[in-house]
């Protein structure tokens, strides 16, 4: 999905501030949220990691931006409460006291048609290329890294498939690479001469390149 | 009237009217207890830097510690009792004099949770998501921490199931310290790789 | 700049619902705000349209999204009004009676180094790709177009080239063409078969294909 | 406190305090007056879809001058009176049947001021902008223009400084119509392609 959330190179946005002696929650609220987050996926097993995450994926953008974490969070969980049919909206508003921003649906053909790889095709020191695909669902390959050239450098265990995970596809499970880009070849105009960015690419998303 | 209008019109509940809205109608259905999001509340405070911040400072002086931390640094932190959700595949990025490591997870908010504890807000904020892969050192020098153009800048964007902890360059000075004090001059921003390790108090 | 201003493509967002028999302004602020934009760059002459354009697009992106668009016309007016020096922000906020947001600032370099191109070097019917640039600073070929190829239909006279003029380069004008792009090449899983986006493109923003 | 909490929490100007004060800030200062404001606000009103109405009809009536829009429409509009801002070169797109055409401005939401009028609310918001260039047959379905599947969809995107109207095909049982009733069946919508032109009333 070619969402808000794939932040990554995206201009505009202000200075980072770092809080002294931050604590772990800053409002009780949040520990809640974060404890049901965990609940909902390990004790009811209502949803996997990959539709949570794709979930928070499909708030509104503006609803994204301005909230807080763990408000993206409670509403990336009770959305997929919802889809689940655990809950019903009427009673949720009902007890919450007013409108329960949710998420939006999922897209209608939300998987790109990717070959699965059981077996790892590349090796370190091999150059791949990221694929062009834009599916309208969950994908954890960045924008800003999918076209572009890269060279592995470390590959990593096989993990579940998130783009099928995510919607109820095939289970699969496919080697990760650590792919390294030069920050020039993603930025035209950095000035980041020696800079690279490592992406952690799933087999399937790449392809050899010369 | 405009969607935007229209979402801003309609009279929403607030954040923590939700979240007790949330758990009370999953309560009473029957589905979680007041237990089981205590246990996790509690995991979350377990989770902390001070743990990665005391495998840096055990790298730093056992070198046999320090080849398995940088072979496996799953297990390695496992042997320190640091192991659970999001740390289930931990790899150390050891900084060199000419090399920083630098973490980001431009997507969501990925973090090793068991050695870095949940993420601190600017990690979590679209600022730092979207800038620090394009413009690092900027942001590096706008966070306080302005390195030498001679050092190359990785950063390392945890998209997928690996979780990353930055192993900072040892201070100067520090040969006499315990293990114990050179972790406290670890702080959670060195193991992410927006500040170095602190140098010893005198 | 890869700014939020950039939407053509981005994913997340709801209906888009028809207001019958909508009037030109809702609110008498809107005109206010419509007519001071034009007055600071006609009758006072502060600054120039892609200066404007700029301007806006530099929002925070979360207030870029969610306030109104008579909202986002005045931000970009008074941003550049007092980056020009013409009103002071503490007398601003003084009349106002609070925080009066306004854009971020500009980049450090905020030009591509594109050549300027005095005469057509394209004609309609050839193959064209968008090069793939990455300015901080204004640039009017949407992200969604570069790096694709697509086919020039038709030529229109020269036109101020935006990214200079918005940024007191080099005031130069160059021909624009409307480039044709098939939509499934633009989005791999669209499914719009025979569909195509055309976009007018300025001719240094353009390379030959084969 | 993130930058986003610190946003948040700072006291902000109404955007009508903010417009007021700009404004009187720019008239004390001299370098606006009231006058000025209130051109610029009648020549908005001018502005209206209704002109663009009159240009389809006369296009669809008169073949002379619908060659003429569609080789120079700036000077075709202009004949009629239509011209200024935002209509300093106007393309005129004809529909036919096998080809429907629309218009986005993906980057801010630049129109043909002189012939469409300022742009209504839906042609602004970042939903229409983002969506319409990559699913524009799901959006004008969902904007109640159904079109068939053998109908070419060209969107067209006024990234730069040409201006677009579209000339929607002329709905049958018209052959009667005057030109001003011809007229009154074009809607700012069709004129930007999200309608079709409207079928006559009995």
């Amino acid at each position: 999905m070619d969402g808000i959330h794939d932040l990554g190179g995206t201009q505009g946005f202000g200075r980072i501030d770092i809080e002294a002696d931050e604590p772990v929650f800053h409002h009780p609220w949040q520990r809640t949220s974060f404890a049901l987050m965990m609940a909902t996926q390990i004790v009811m097993r209502s949803h996997n990691t990959d539709e949570y995450r794709h979930a928070i994926e499909r708030m509104h953008p503006a609803h994204y931006l301005l909230c807080d974490y763990y408000e993206r969070v409670l509403t990336g969980t009770v959305s997929l409460l919802l889809e689940k049919g655990h809950l019903s909206r009427e009673d949720l508003e009902q007890r919450a006291g007013g409108v329960f921003e949710l998420a939006g649906p999922v897209a209608d053909r939300p998987m790109a048609d990717l070959t699965p790889q059981p077996e790892a095709r590349f090796s370190v020191g091999d150059r791949v290329r990221v694929l062009t695909i834009s599916p309208s669902g969950h994908i954890r390959a960045p924008k800003f890294c999918r076209g572009h050239e890269g060279t592995v450098i470390h590959r990593a265990p096989k993990f579940r498939f998130p783009d099928t995970s995510a919607h109820g596809g095939e289970l699969r499970k496919e080697h990760t690479y650590h792919v390294e880009f030069a920050s020039k070849d993603l930025w035209s105009d950095s000035d980041a001469a020696n800079d690279s960015v490592i992406v952690d690419l799933w087999d399937s998303y790449l392809e050899a390149s010369s | 009237m405009s969607e935007e209008t229209d979402r801003n019109t309609r009279p929403k509940a607030s954040i923590e009217q939700r979240v007790v809205a949330t758990k009370e109608a999953l309560i009473d259905a029957g589905r979680i207890t007041e237990a089981d999001l205590d246990q996790f509340a509690h995991m979350a405070q377990d989770w902390r830097p001070e743990n990665g911040a005391k495998v840096v400072a055990r790298a730093w002086t056992d070198p046999d510690f320090r080849a398995r931390l940088l072979e496996d640094a799953t297990s390695a932190c496992a042997e320190m009792g640091y192991a659970g959700p999001q740390g289930e595949y931990i790899v150390a990025l050891e900084d060199t004099p000419d090399r920083h490591n630098v973490i980001v997870c431009t997507q969501c908010s990925c973090t090793a949770w068991p050695v870095l504890g949940l993420p601190p807000d600017w990690y979590k904020s679209p600022a730092y998501r979207a800038r620090v892969v394009r413009e690092p050192r900027r942001v590096l020098r706008e966070m306080g921490l302005q390195l030498s153009n001679e050092v190359a800048i990785r950063v390392w964007e945890t998209s997928a199931e690996t979780r990353y902890m930055v192993i900072p360059l040892r201070p100067e000075g520090t040969q006499s310290l315990t293990e114990d004090a050179l972790a406290n001059l670890v702080s959670r921003e060195a193991l992410i790789g927006v500040a170095l390790a602190n140098p010893p108090t005198r």
